[in-house]
């Protein structure tokens, strides 16, 4: 109990950036998916960590959403890559680019 | 669960408890950035999404750490049992489960800029916390997380006052989930135009069977 | 939904019997200490249009469980419609509710309800039906129709009026993702069109990338305050000097970005002109109002509210992004030949009036932003409306081509879209012009010159491509094909739009149309031939068009409208 | 006084019913219908007007509200939208409806056989509403509301042949000059709004004189300059005063009644009207002053010179229409609005009159608009020639013809505020007069040069035969060669090639205009107590606003003299320049008597001139003013297409976009922190 929080708080903070940069680098649309993933988890550390130095639950509920949330987001977002990938299995992100301008 | 009793502090080992606690930081931590760095750099998807489940047990340890039992637990169920299976589902649905082809960036800057936009963001993150001072809000606005009783009774507790409304609203995202997955994946319906010369055909045939039966 | 009508059934029975802690609204120190009561009072009242949506969603859905299969067309958008008019009423009820009592927090303090959550509940119930109204022809041109559509539509207006009753960031995130959601599946929706699941995909990609920004904004917040919750943080920022205010200014600078997004602030608005494009027409009007609408109400919520102390730190951030916003808007839409897209880019530019009155951070700012949320609704339905039936049978004609010599095919039409252009661009005896002239005041009221003028020049830009789609529907229709098939038809197609390069290649979808554009005949001027055939107007869109320009008119003449924007600034 | 009501409710009905049933009621009816309506509306300025002179009670100082209908009666922001009769909207109002009724009778004609018939009297009745709620608005933002009306109107006749290239680019033009003069106009509504909490003209110009007479200012010198500065670059965008004054030329495209109407007669002295309508603004501001007339008379000298280079008949006359107005700018720059406003009225009287004088040569060629290619019309056209020469004597300023009485009064006013402004005035004069001949000897008299432009090598040789001079040519009589495009078609499909008069409906307007220039000085005329403008103006104009302007009898005689003089000189210049230059056979004894003299008027007179002229409109208009007109539209949209490329289309790109955008506004609070 006594490692400070804010090792934690960097700790997410590095686990953020590694997510973006990592949405921002692959092209593959799962990966870049698994990386928003990344980030939520960076997120429900802050949280819980926050939690834990406010000595207060509500960081803790606030993750519980962030967890049902995600996992909505998931089936969505997987449904769609579904649906638009089944045609189409060697595609990336980058041959999508019919709409621009 | 081991962690789980070390960290719950103890009168007898109170210098156990200390170092096991920076112990479990230690482990999550190097699971979590090899686990996050292993999905950002590895090439198969696949290897990919196991690098993923790493990372979501290093954050499971780093709850239990951080008296969030209840969480690390939904952590495990949902993340790792559902959230990767689902992943791995796909890739293997797709067949994506070989390695990112070589294609030229479309925009040649993509990877450098990115790389140096996550860096500065991070850097600018720490700075706002002048990296040791994150948290200076009041305390327990929400309930008290110390003090007596059980961590999944508290978080029921408080779900079912405080964030009752959000809890409820769940219901609809779980709906939608529903209704989008029967959106997307229905079988696509085309219109007759837009039929192959030969499936105009067999559907001509097979009406002008019909025809014939019913005479 | 239902849990929560059964929730104060259960929670009375198995109240626990330690002392009762009631929660009282207000209390900005949190609830009890221990495990006391599971009770917390459900104020229905509260929450009823949202209630009237999501619960009409979960009917709809089981009556076509029960119904067979395609039994009968428009049942579902007639459904759709009165359950939407119901939610109409209830925040009209509720309208009268507030005006009696205070205004107060409810449901364990996660949502406010004073006049500003009460508008929106308004504009969002009405965008629902008109978008319910609009879909219902779209959708059995395209061979489309079917109950999710709707369910997906209310449901997205449960979310966003949830975002603009919000009295807290976790309700603010799930309201955000419910909608948000929502309108990913909306948005490739059209399965026949290629474009629309990519613009599905790229809306889903940054709307998660987005979203995971807004949170960590919002955990921030979370440690910076103690609290998710917008009153007990500003409370405790104004009492409280913070040893280090890193932390807050960099969750309240997240959380413009997360919200920033939702309203295609520039430079957050990348998704918004390839999404407008791809979505289903319908759909892109109702995303333009509601989404637009449900995430500025969350701006509002949490810098007029949360961070209200901060002001000064919040406003030159916003000054700048209503700047771009204005300036990037406009000046792109001049450079666009694609109808929806065109219309993105206004909407873009649009925004940064509405940020105009935010960043006035005044009651009268505020009022005029609400003013222009409220009369932008009902223009930016109309005009897709219109931008439905012009562009036929699988959205084969989005190019400004398709609207050419609209004034002679269907004068009325014409007339009618001319008149929602014209309000775009502010011109007076429109909503438009006192929208923008109420924000610009507001701006000028604060001192704000330089943006007042900045927002003058973009109306003077953006009146350049506005007028210049009124013109083409005023121009020649027939494009001569007899004599001079080349020089005449591609002076007469290209020369009344100035500032056109090549044209962009129409087969965006796979469907029919690109087929028939494709063998209309070669090059530029099939393209912009205007579409043959009579433009029917079905009945749901004629009475939609209808409501919509009186609107227009009648709230660009007189008063109430204004008032009734007035009002709502009141928050909590 | 309902009447008032009528006067903007008949053009505004008739609008409505074109747009509507245009079609139905086809091709000469729906002209007739919205030319009736515009008689009405004259008919009801008028019973107005006499019912204001009838109201002679010296209290309310002529003027009258009649409320139309309250906008928006919320705190803040309390707008009554009311027609304003007072003795200024009335003098505009007159002229407008009144010029603008002739104009209509004489596009009946004109557009016979359009395509779009009905779209054309559409958009002139709604010209026509819009121009009444301009003049006779009670506040700026009603005003500006009728501002914007014939904005749109303007740019939707100006590409009415919008099929044509040229048209459209004109169009554009037109709109993209037109709104940085309208953005100017509304910079001065906000900073009126701002500083006099409304658009009133009553409360505005209330304030602003009561301050004056109260002995302090409530006007701030400064404030003062800027909001005059503002209403002039609105002023100047309207009525095409350098820099905007760009698209007024390329106007022309437009067809020519809305050439006459709109861009000569009534709608760009919208300007004029405005400036002359914060004449108490303006009082607190020299600076501003200085700048509206120095510009004008920069605009008037310099349109003229191009005038005299110009073969395009309209083209002649839209500079000239330039340089009229830059009169009436110097004039209200000098304090002397009523000589401004008069010469605004004769100058629509005569240059509606040349303009549908040319329209009605135009229409005789078969849409020739090249001067060079036409010469000798005088007999083929006996009553648009007689016409056209009074306008032309009316706009050289030849007494006893109305342009020679009110630029009279013009140039005392310019000499009373400075010498080099009347300076100017006066060597415009000449020129006016130069190019007027000009234009006058290349298509009235002369060689009949237009058999030899059909291409017809048979009529060529007989328009050579320097005895044949133009009697006995018979035209072409078949070949005509009719643009691609030509909008009379059908009206001239029974013709032949030979030019003939044009239907007494469109010669009929023309004799009325040229009665008007010839007796419309009348209204103001310097002496014998025929200064009826100057007296029925002095509610608006009061001495403290504009003060009287005192010029000694004697220099005003010595004045009026030179300028005239220098008109006649310029007049005599230009006839026998361009008689003799293109016609060598004509008049042959005179040609060996005169010989020396022409010959030294076109290498003094006419050389520099033509060469300066031709390097001015060359060199620094197209390629200087216009370039930057054409440079901001293209700027803009050249940014949009660059910014496009930024919307690449590739997702990562735009999360990239996003990601930079986090980066950038966290860089800000960082920037912040602990600052607050």
């Amino acid at each position: 109990m006594t490692v400070p929080g804010a090792w934690y708080l960097v700790l997410a903070a590095i686990l953020f950036g590694i997510g973006a940069t990592g949405l921002l680098v692959r092209r593959n649309v799962l990966i870049m998916f698994m990386c928003v993933e990344l980030m939520l988890n960076a997120v429900s550390l802050t949280f819980v960590t926050f939690a834990r130095m406010l000595n207060d639950i509500g960081g803790q509920a606030s993750v519980f959403f962030i967890l049902v949330v995600a996992a909505a987001e998931v089936v969505v977002g997987l449904g769609i890559i579904v649906a638009i990938f089944r045609r189409r299995p060697e595609a990336t992100a980058d041959d999508l680019h019919m709409l621009k301008g | 669960m081991i962690a789980a009793l070390l960290a719950t502090p103890q009168p007898m080992s109170v210098h156990l408890a200390h170092a096991s606690a920076w112990a479990v930081f230690a482990v999550g931590a190097v699971l979590i950035l090899s686990g996050a760095l292993g999905v950002v750099l590895l090439r198969n998807p696949v290897h990919c999404a196991l690098m993923l489940v790493i990372t979501l047990f290093g954050i499971a340890l780093e709850f239990i750490d951080q008296s969030a039992d209840f969480l690390a637990a939904v952590q495990i169920i949902v993340y790792a049992g559902a959230v990767v299976i689902l992943f791995l589902f796909v890739i293997m649905f797709l067949g994506v489960d070989r390695r990112e082809r070589f294609m030229r960036e479309p925009f040649r800057g993509q990877k450098p800029l990115a790389v140096i936009l996550g860096l500065i963001t991070l850097a600018e993150i720490l700075v706002l916390s002048r990296v040791g001072n994150w948290s200076t809000g009041q305390h327990g606005v929400a309930g008290d997380l110390n003090g007596p009783g059980e961590n999944i009774q508290k978080l029921g507790q408080s779900i079912y006052t405080r964030y009752l409304l959000p809890f409820e609203m769940t219901s609809a995202l779980l709906v939608i989930a529903v209704v989008a997955t029967v959106v997307l994946a229905r079988q696509q319906s085309r219109a007759p135009s837009e039929l192959t010369k030969d499936e105009q055909a067999g559907v001509a045939a097979a009406a002008a069977d019909k025809a014939e039966a019913k005479r | 939904m239902i849990g929560l009508l059964s929730h104060t059934l259960v929670g009375q029975t198995v109240q626990a019997p330690a002392t009762g802690c009631q929660v009282t609204p207000g209390k900005v120190t949190g609830l009890c200490q221990a495990f006391n009561s599971l009770h917390i009072p459900v104020e229905y009242r509260t929450i009823l249009p949202l209630l009237v949506l999501s619960i009409g969603a979960l009917v709809l859905l089981v009556i076509s469980a029960v119904l067979p299969k395609r039994s009968r067309p428009g049942l579902y958008p007639l459904l759709t419609v009165i359950i939407s008019g119901l939610a109409a009423g209830a925040s009209v009820f509720q309208w009268i509710d507030v005006g009696n009592h205070a205004a107060t927090k409810a449901i364990g303090n996660q949502i406010f309800y004073d006049r500003f959550s009460v508008l929106f509940m308004l504009l969002i119930s009405v965008a629902t039906l008109f978008g319910a109204l609009l879909s219902d022809s779209y959708l059995q041109r395209e061979g489309l129709d079917g109950v999710e559509a709707y369910v997906l539509m209310l449901l997205a207006s449960t979310g966003a009026m949830l975002m603009a009753a919000s009295a807290g960031t976790i309700m603010l995130f799930l309201g955000l993702e419910i909608m948000s959601i929502a309108l990913y599946v909306m948005t490739a929706y059209h399965r026949r069109r290629a474009a629309s699941g990519e613009g599905g995909l790229k809306y889903f990609i940054l709307g998660s990338f987005s979203s995971a920004i807004f949170l960590y904004g919002a955990a921030l917040a979370y440690g910076a305050t103690g609290t998710t919750q917008f009153d007990e943080m500003s409370v405790f920022l104004a009492r409280t000097t913070l040893p280090n205010d890193g932390i807050l200014l960099g969750g309240m600078a997240l959380l413009i970005v997360g919200l920033g997004f939702k309203v295609a602030a520039v430079p957050f608005h990348f998704w918004s002109p390839d999404v407008y494009e791809a979505a289903p027409t319908p759909f892109t009007g109702y995303m333009a109002a509601v989404a637009k609408a449900a995430g500025f109400a969350g701006l509002f919520r949490v810098l007029l509210e949360g961070f209200h102390s901060q002001e000064a730190n919040w406003r030159p951030a916003i000054w700048l992004i209503a700047v771009l916003t204005l300036l990037v808007g406009s000046v792109l839409a001049i450079a666009q030949r694609d109808l929806k897209r065109m219309m993105a880019y206004s909407s873009i530019s649009q925004a940064g009036y509405v940020l105009i009155g935010l960043q006035s951070a005044s009651s009268q700012g505020t009022a005029g932003a609400l003013f222009y949320l409220l009369t932008y609704t009902f223009i930016i339905a109309g005009t897709f409306a219109v931008i439905g039936l012009v562009q036929g049978e699988g959205e084969a004609r989005n190019d400004l081509g398709a609207i050419r010599g609209l004034g002679r095919r269907r004068p009325g039409l014409a007339l009618v879209m001319l008149l929602f252009l014209l309000a775009q661009a502010g011109v007076p005896f429109t909503s438009g012009f006192l929208a923008k002239f109420y924000v610009i005041a507001a701006a000028v009221n604060r001192g704000q010159y330089a943006l007042a003028i900045i927002g003058m020049l973009a109306a003077a830009i953006a009146a350049f491509f506005y007028l210049r789609v009124g013109l083409l529907m005023y121009s020649s229709p027939e494009v001569d094909e007899t004599k001079e098939p080349t020089d005449g038809a591609a002076l007469a197609g290209l020369r009344p739009i100035p500032g056109f390069d090549t044209p962009r290649e129409p087969a965006l979808s796979q469907g029919p149309g690109a087929v028939a554009a494709s063998s209309d005949g070669d090059g530029a001027v099939a393209l912009l031939a205007p579409p043959e055939g009579r433009v029917e107007i079905p009945f749901t869109v004629g009475i939609t068009l209808a409501v919509c320009a009186a609107f227009t008119i009648f709230a660009g003449v007189s008063s109430p409208v204004l008032d009734f924007a007035k009002h709502a600034t009141t928050y909590f | 006084m309902n009447a008032a009501y009528i006067v903007l409710a008949l053009p505004l009905a008739g609008a409505l019913l074109l747009v509507f049933g245009g079609k139905r009621l086809g091709d000469p009816l729906a002209g007739w219908l919205a030319t009736i309506l515009s008689f009405g509306s004259f008919a009801a300025v008028l019973v107005t007007w006499l019912t204001l002179l009838g109201d002679n009670a010296a209290g309310n100082g002529r003027l009258i509200e009649k409320n139309i209908f309250t906008w928006l009666p919320v705190a803040g922001l309390h707008v009554n939208f009311a027609l304003r009769i007072d003795p200024l909207s009335m003098t505009m109002a007159l002229f407008v409806t009144g010029v603008g009724s002739l104009i209509h009778l004489y596009s009946i004609g004109y557009m016979r056989g359009d395509r779009d018939y009905p779209r054309f009297f559409f958009l002139l009745n709604l010209f026509l509403a819009s121009m009444i709620v301009l003049v006779m608005a009670n506040s700026y933002l009603f005003s500006f509301v009728g501002w914007e009306g014939v904005g749109f109107c303007s740019y939707g006749l100006v590409g009415f042949w919008f099929d044509r290239e040229s048209a459209a680019v004109a169009a554009k033009k037109a709109f993209v000059t037109n709104r940085v003069g309208d953005f100017g106009f509304m910079v001065a509504l906000f900073l009126m709004f701002n500083h006099f909490g409304s658009f009133n003209y009553s409360t505005v110009l209330g304030t602003a004189s009561s301050g004056l007479l109260g002995g302090h200012a409530t006007l701030n010198g400064t404030f003062a300059t800027g909001l005059g500065l503002m209403i002039f670059l609105g002023a100047a965008g309207k009525s095409a005063q350098i820099p905007l004054y760009m698209w007024l030329p390329d106007a022309m495209e437009g067809p020519t009644p809305v050439s006459a109407l709109i861009h000569a007669a009534t709608m760009v002295t919208a300007g004029v009207y405005l400036v002359a309508r914060s004449a108490p603004i303006l009082h607190f501001s020299h600076s501003s002053q200085w700048v509206i007339a120095c510009i004008g008379a920069a605009t008037m000298f310099f349109a003229a010179t191009i005038a005299c280079a110009q073969n395009d008949i309209k083209r002649v006359l839209a500079y000239s229409t330039l340089s009229q107005l830059g009169y009436m700018f110097m004039a209200e720059g000098a304090g002397d609005y009523t000589s401004g406003l008069y010469h605004m009225i004769n100058h629509a009287f005569f240059k509606a009159l040349l303009f549908l004088g040319a329209g009605s040569v135009i229409h005789a060629l078969h849409d020739e608009q090249d001067m060079k290619k036409m010469g000798a019309l005088r007999k083929y056209l006996p009553i648009t020639f007689p016409t056209f020469i009074i306008g032309y004597l009316a706009l050289s300023g030849i007494p006893p013809f109305d342009g020679f009485w009110s630029k009279d009064d013009i140039l005392a006013s310019a000499y009373h505020m400075n010498f080099f402004l009347w300076l100017a005035g006066a060597v415009t004069a000449g020129l006016t007069a130069y190019y007027m001949s000009r234009q006058v000897a290349l298509v009235w008299f002369g060689k009949a040069r237009w058999s030899e432009a059909r291409g017809d090598s048979a009529h060529a040789a007989v328009g050579n035969d320097p005895a044949a001079e133009g009697s006995t040519v018979a035209p072409g009589g078949t070949g005509t060669e009719e643009a691609a495009h030509a909008p009379h078609e059908g009206a001239h499909g029974e013709h032949s090639g030979r030019p003939h008069e044009s239907p007494p409906v469109m010669t009929l307007p023309l004799i009325i205009l040229a009665v008007l220039s010839t007796i419309g000085w009348l209204i103001n005329a310097n002496f014998g107590g025929f200064n009826h403008l100057e007296k029925f103006l002095e509610p608006v104009f009061p001495t403290a606003i504009a003060p009287a302007i005192h010029v000694a009898t004697n220099t005003k005689w010595v004045l009026g003299i030179i300028t005239t003089a220098l008109a006649f000189i310029g007049l005599f210049a230009g006839l026998r320049t361009w008689r003799k230059v293109e016609v060598p056979a004509l008049e042959p004894a005179f040609l060996a008597h005169g010989w020396y003299i022409d010959e030294a008027l076109a290498a003094t007179v006419s050389g520099p001139i033509e060469s300066g002229a031709d390097a001015m409109a060359y060199e620094l208009d197209a390629r200087g003013v216009d370039g930057a007109v054409n440079g901001v539209a293209s700027l803009i949209t050249g940014t949009g297409r660059q910014l496009r490329r930024v919307q690449t289309g590739y997702v990562r790109n735009y999360a990239l976009g996003l990601a930079g955008g986090l980066a950038v506004i966290l860089a800000y609070v960082a920037a912040r922190v602990g600052g607050a």
